[in-house]
């Protein structure tokens, strides 16, 4: 079946590319066709722990299933579906849209690939073609395309170099690429070899999680790769490296006698980008743009996750990771709807459109809520799950950090409803009109599902659950996992459902004195008709606050943000530019100084003749 | 079902008695404010008849839905913190929605409100409404870190992340909290100055540079809605700082006691104070109020 | 000072024959001169003199002359010395050099007298009203323009009570003595 | 039951009361009266013992006070603060320029009579009224506002067309959002 899922996604990426030529209609129907016809296999004809094994030459190729990659394809086909659609749409009219949908498909077909593969050599392959096919989109469209795209497929073949690296230190020791082997045989290896192999996996790891030092080309990435890519790009994608990680922690830096440095690092590297990533969304002006940021942030709550890796921790960062896909999904397509409507992302220049896009408006304040962790929605659970992790397992610090982040994440969340939906309406955007329903219902659907998961979080904390478990981790509480009911770091148990209805119960009954109250003399005023001292704000007065958003706060942390990563990356290449143009000036272009290059290396040679050979 | 109606009766009750006392207390703000400028000031009662009168406003207008519902998300925040946190040692007032757990839970629904609210204020398109929204969360950003520190060190002292367990301790060992956990309790007490938002921390309503902020488009039931759920919600943050700090009360005549005292101190502070800028209430609360969390923190971890 | 005060009357009547000027006590000089050089000479002052700041640009109505006469009053922040620049215009045609080239600020008080006096400044970029909002009369500086008719036009007046009686005659006759006329002894 | 005449009653007994303890004044600050303001709120003369608080915007404020003069370009802002204030609501004309123009008599763009213009519940007289009189004025108002007879804001509803001519009479070019509560 696995067989049969790939071929169908590659050949429906290589039938829409050439259906392209023919007809605009074909295509589309092809791509929808595929991804459906993914889908629909995935879900029905796939079972959880079929193998699937052939030979290329002399090395052994195994794909195949197991709880834990479903969890993760469950996240890439849910997504990848659901932003198809939202392709559909969003996509229309733009340029080279063959290419658009085979990258598209490609990706989804090697990050199904990535999860399913169970030997180092396709893990490989897969992973190049993700990091290609979304490279493609990152240089598909969008203005500063050079330097994004160099940056992210320079730190994507850092990343690369370094798993191949570690791939080749395996094969050399085991003479096996099965992940299977690598695993049970780690216990083999020499103590050095125990603590590089790990680390260079992490590198190609937190490259695409967008982990601290190795970030710098995610907010360019996620901003410049079209919207209906994006919610992909920062959804799933990033989650294989999560999912690697996940995998390098439980299979082997468990195993390490001294694994809690390396937990501790990891662990403060993810509060750390966190905060650094929450900071900086909360200075950006583009949404795009502080959603990449906001995206890097979040994926540093699941790396601390990951990091700290007790029962409560991983599982919170699957949940998370889950969570994050579907919020941030919900997210991208929000600016991508506002951006094909409006045509600029930028918080200081369109304002006011709750009443024009109020669905979009409705999504992506749910997906707020979500994000910023409040109940009674689902990302919630998450945080609450992590909290109690995180103080069960004394790291109390880290809690500060995380909370702090998460605190100042609010910051960008409310600059980001404020900054497109609300604040006064104006003329010069009085003709947009709601996104179309294909763009609207994939976020309205995607938003639901969040609202859902605040009660019943037991729909993904169940496979979840199933998920940790073939990883090796006892099964936790988990066998009592129902859906509305949580276990903190004790054992305790949390109803969900009581909190929720309350919630909706009081919100609800205040809402009902509130309109019933006066209901003939309430009235609705524009929002030009405001309070301003008596003046009246002309048709082209905008008095909406939007521009030095948040200057008080950033005066605050100022000292915090005035070093950049990207400055030292930048100096750092000017440095190692410099170091290559001193040793390019070897290259005299005299015949005569060559002579004397090669006398002197001879002289050298006769003269260190005893110490080097003798 | 009889659960359900026990737990509707209760939050029925313990909302008059948040709306009497934490209106009282607002009065008796304005008395004491009074007093201390060497005035007469209004009579105790004046912030209900300030309330009845908000209430009886016969017009009232919005600029859309957020704004409409923006009083009902802050009552939220007001009502479920309520009805987390007990009222009485326990739970001898009404059983409430305590579970193991609640604090974060309750970090969480405490912002809930304020940020519905912040929506509200956004959409009412005056600027002065929008800048008193990021005052206010870059201040929370600030004073929720030594409040979270306190919150981290009680949890850590005493393995628990719930607060009927944690007023069970004080009952069991008799000992107040703020004497076992000094430190926690500094950080928690200056935390709470932001909490209150008196001055010098009234930086998000700022009457004289912000007209009111958040709130200057808001008038009749919906300012009265705001005001009955900032009192109760002042009413249960100081109940929430009593049960885990001192011991918690046995009697609502203890707990009156215990509140007001507590209360006393933003106010007090707040009397004899000018106002700070953003940046500086930031700064204040990442600086001496933090300290004293780490000190929490370390004095939990070690001793 | 009063060798720098000199100092400046000769020099200005070197390059500007026909300035008359008048030396006043303390700090202060006058020149009156035609409206045509007003810029030259006060962009001579500034850049060459030091006087670097406009303080006021004022205006007076000299209606029996059919004239207005607008006094330029700049400021020497280094001798402390303030020169006034006078220059007379036709009052029924009133047209006066911008002046908001060499002192940006000089716009507000050009707008200022275009609306009060009706002076009209050659270039001024600046259409909309600047303090009389949606007025519609002649510009009321103007000495002739009657105010008090205006007001009585415009704006309603109350009638005042019924009872309402002289407040001379009522103290007069409610104490019994004659006050004393304030108002024949002062001279308008 | 709440149909019920006596039942209204008392519930008018109970806003009336609640109307009067509380009056949140927006004064708007024009000529000189406004320095009149600080000393009848402060130590000195205290109003807020009579339930006097100053309201920062007019969606809260339920008395308009208004200290002095007011030009025809004033006079717009004030039509307008008057009209974002909600029912029920008051104006109080302060110092002898709200009444007959005091001694802007016959200035170019001073209005004469503020009554022509928004409906004025309490004149307080004097150039400018000292503190008592502020007082004893806001005491007048509580005094209209317990027997029901402060009904500047229907009076101003019935007869807008007549506020409106008069307005429009001074302030020609009228550009405002329509009254409309």
């Amino acid at each position: 079946m696995i067989y049969i899922l790939f071929s169908i996604l590659l050949g429906g990426a290589i039938l829409t590319f050439l259906a392209n030529k023919i007809s605009g209609l074909l295509r589309d129907t092809f791509f929808l066709l595929t991804m459906l016809g993914a889908t629909l296999i995935f879900y029905t004809q796939l079972h959880i722990g079929g193998l699937v094994n052939f030979s290329i030459g002399s090395f052994n190729l195994e794909w195949g299933v197991n709880s834990f990659s479903w969890y993760f394809s469950l996240i890439v086909l849910g997504l990848g579906t659901l932003a198809a659609f939202y392709a559909l749409s969003y996509m229309k009219g733009k340029e080279n849209l063959g290419f658009f949908y085979f990258s598209f498909l490609i990706s989804i077909l090697s990050m199904l690939g990535i999860v399913m593969s169970h030997d180092l050599i396709s893990f490989f392959i897969f992973w190049e073609m993700m990091t290609w096919s979304s490279y493609f989109m990152v240089i598909y469209s969008g203005k500063n395309v050079q330097k994004n795209g160099i940056n992210y497929i320079l730190f994507s073949a850092f990343g690369a170099y370094a798993m191949l690296t570690a791939i080749a230190l395996v094969y050399a020791n085991i003479h096996s690429l099965s992940i299977v082997e690598m695993i049970s045989n780690y216990g083999q290896f020499s103590p050095a070899l125990q603590t590089w192999i790990p680390i260079l996996f992490l590198m190609a790891f937190s490259v695409k999680a967008a982990m601290m030092p190795l970030h710098v080309w995610a907010p360019g990435a996620y901003s410049d790769s079209p919207m209906a890519y994006t919610s992909v790009f920062s959804g799933a994608l990033s989650k294989m490296g999560i999912y690697g990680m996940i995998l390098i922690f439980v299979t082997m830096i468990s195993h390490l006698p001294d694994d809690t440095w390396f937990r501790e690092v990891f662990a403060w590297l993810g509060a750390i980008t966190a905060i650094m990533g929450t900071l900086w969304a909360i200075a950006q002006d583009d949404a795009r743009k502080l959603l990449a940021y906001s995206s890097v942030a979040q994926l540093g709550y699941i790396i601390t996750g990951v990091a700290i890796g007790t029962d409560l921790a991983m599982l919170s960062a699957l949940f998370l990771a889950a969570l994050h896909a579907l919020f941030k999904g919900t997210l991208f397509m929000a600016v991508g709807a506002v951006e094909r409507q409006t045509g600029t992302v930028k918080f200081s220049e369109v304002t006011g459109l709750i009443r024009k896009m109020p669905w979009t408006f409705i999504a992506s304040l749910l997906a707020i809520i979500a994000l910023a962790g409040i109940p009674p929605l689902g990302g919630f659970v998450g945080k609450w799950m992590l909290y109690e992790s995180l103080i069960n397992s004394n790291h109390y610090i880290l809690v500060i950090a995380i909370f702090f982040a998460s605190t100042s994440a609010f910051l960008y969340c409310y600059k980001f409803l404020f900054g497109f939906f609300l604040g006064q309406e104006e003329k010069e955007w009085a003709h947009v009109k709601e996104a179309p329903a294909l763009m609207v219902v994939p976020m309205l659907l995607m938003a639901g599902f969040l609202v859902i998961l605040g009660t019943f979080p037991g729909i993904l904390l169940k496979p979840a659950d199933t998920a940790m478990q073939t990883l090796g981790f006892a099964p936790t509480e988990g066998h009592l996992w129902s859906m509305s009911v949580l276990f903190n770091a004790w054992g305790d148990q949390v109803l969900l459902r009581p909190l929720v209805y309350a919630i909706a119960g009081i919100f609800l009954f205040f809402l009902i004195i509130l309109t019933v109250k006066g209901w003939k003399n309430t009235r609705y005023v524009t929002t030009k008709d405001i309070s301003s001292s008596g003046e009246v704000p002309l048709e082209h007065e905008n008095l909406t606050f939007s521009v030095n958003f948040y200057q008080p706060f950033l005066r605050a942390v100022g000292p915090v943000m005035k070093h950049r990563m990207i400055t030292w990356y930048r100096e750092f290449g000017a440095g190692m530019e410099t170091i290559f143009d001193f040793t390019r000036r070897i290259y005299t272009g005299n015949g005569q100084t060559y002579a004397i290059y090669v006398m002197v290396f001879l002289v050298i040679i006769l003269l260190l003749q005893n110490t080097i050979f003798g | 079902m009889h659960e359900i109606i026990q737990i509707t009766w209760g939050a029925i009750v313990s909302f008059i008695l948040a709306f009497t006392v934490g209106i009282t207390y607002m009065g008796l703000n304005r008395k004491i404010t009074a007093r201390i400028q060497n005035r007469i000031g209004p009579p105790w009662y004046q912030n209900f008849i300030d309330v009845i009168k908000l209430g009886s406003k016969q017009t009232s207008i919005h600029h859309g839905v957020m704004q409409h519902m923006g009083p009902a998300f802050i009552m939220v925040t007001s009502v479920m913190s309520l009805l987390i946190i007990p009222i009485l040692n326990q739970n001898r007032f009404f059983p409430n929605l305590n579970f193991h757990g609640d604090l974060v839970f309750l970090l969480y629904i405490m912002v809930f409100g304020p940020l519905g609210m912040a929506l509200g204020a956004g959409q009412t398109g005056n600027p002065n409404s929008a800048i008193g929204v990021t005052r206010g969360l870059s201040q929370m950003a600030g004073f929720e870190i030594p409040w979270v520190m306190a919150l981290v060190a009680l949890m850590i002292q005493y393995k628990t992340t719930s607060i009927v367990d944690l007023m069970n301790i004080q009952v069991e060992t008799g000992k107040w909290l703020m004497f076992s956990s000094p430190f926690a309790f500094l950080a928690a007490l200056l935390a709470m100055l932001g909490m209150f938002r008196y001055a010098p921390f009234d930086i998000v309503g700022a009457p004289q540079e912000l007209a009111s902020g958040p709130m200057s488009e808001n008038g009749g039931k919906y300012l009265f809605v705001m005001m009955s759920a900032g009192s109760v919600f002042a009413f249960a943050k100081l109940t929430l700082y009593v049960d885990l700090f001192m011991g918690g009360a046995n009697n609502l005549i203890i707990l009156v006691v215990k509140t007001f005292s507590l209360y006393l101190f933003p106010m007090l502070y707040g009397i004899v104070s000018p106002r700070y800028r953003t940046e500086q209430s930031v700064r204040y609360f990442w600086g001496w109020p933090s300290l004293f969390g780490l000190l929490a923190i370390l004095h939990a971890m070690f001793f | 000072m009063e060798k720098t005060k000199l100092s400046i009357i000769s020099q200005i009547k070197n390059h500007f024959n026909d300035a008359r000027e008048k030396n006043y006590p303390y700090n202060r000089v006058d020149f009156s001169v035609r409206k045509e050089i007003v810029p030259q000479v006060l962009l001579y002052l500034k850049d060459v003199m030091g006087f670097k700041h406009l303080s006021h640009i004022s205006c007076v109505d000299w209606l029996e002359d059919n004239e207005f006469e607008l006094v330029f009053i700049v400021w020497s922040p280094a001798d402390k010395i303030k020169v006034f620049v006078h220059t007379r215009l036709d009052r029924e045609h009133p047209v006066m050099d911008n002046l908001d080239m060499i002192w940006r600020h000089a716009h507000t008080y050009e707008r200022e007298m275009r609306e009060m006096f009706g002076i009209q400044f050659t270039g001024l970029d600046a259409p909309e009203e600047f303090l009389l909002e949606d007025w519609q009369g002649p510009p009321p500086m103007r000495r002739d323009f009657d105010t008090e008719t205006y007001a009585a036009e415009t704006y309603w007046e109350r009638p005042g009570r019924e009872d309402a009686q002289d407040v001379r005659e009522t103290i007069e006759k409610r104490t019994g003595e004659v006050l004393p006329d304030f108002a024949k002894n002062y001279k308008r | 039951m709440i149909n019920d005449k006596n039942s209204q009653k008392i519930v008018d007994i109970i806003r009336n009361y609640a109307r009067k303890h509380s009056l949140w004044i927006l004064a708007y600050g024009t000529g000189c009266g406004a320095i009149e303001i600080p000393p009848t709120m402060t130590s000195r003369y205290d109003a807020e013992r009579l339930g006097v608080r100053g309201a920062a915007t007019p969606r809260q404020a339920d008395v308009l006070l208004i200290t002095g003069y007011l030009t025809t370009k004033t006079l717009k802002r004030v039509i307008r603060v008057y009209e974002q204030m909600q029912d029920p609501k008051y104006v109080i004309g302060f110092g002898s320029c709200t009444i007959n123009g005091g001694m802007y008599w016959d200035s170019y763009n001073t209005i004469k009579a503020l009554d022509r213009y928004l409906p004025v519940d309490v004149y307080i007289n004097g150039c400018m009224p000292r503190p008592e009189s502020v007082l004893a004025g806001f005491a007048k108002l509580q005094e209209l506002i317990q027997a029901g007879k402060a009904d500047g804001a229907k009076k101003y509803k019935e007869n807008l067309e007549w506020y409106r001519e008069n307005q429009k009479k001074v302030i020609p070019t009228w550009r405002m959002p329509e009254y409309n509560w």
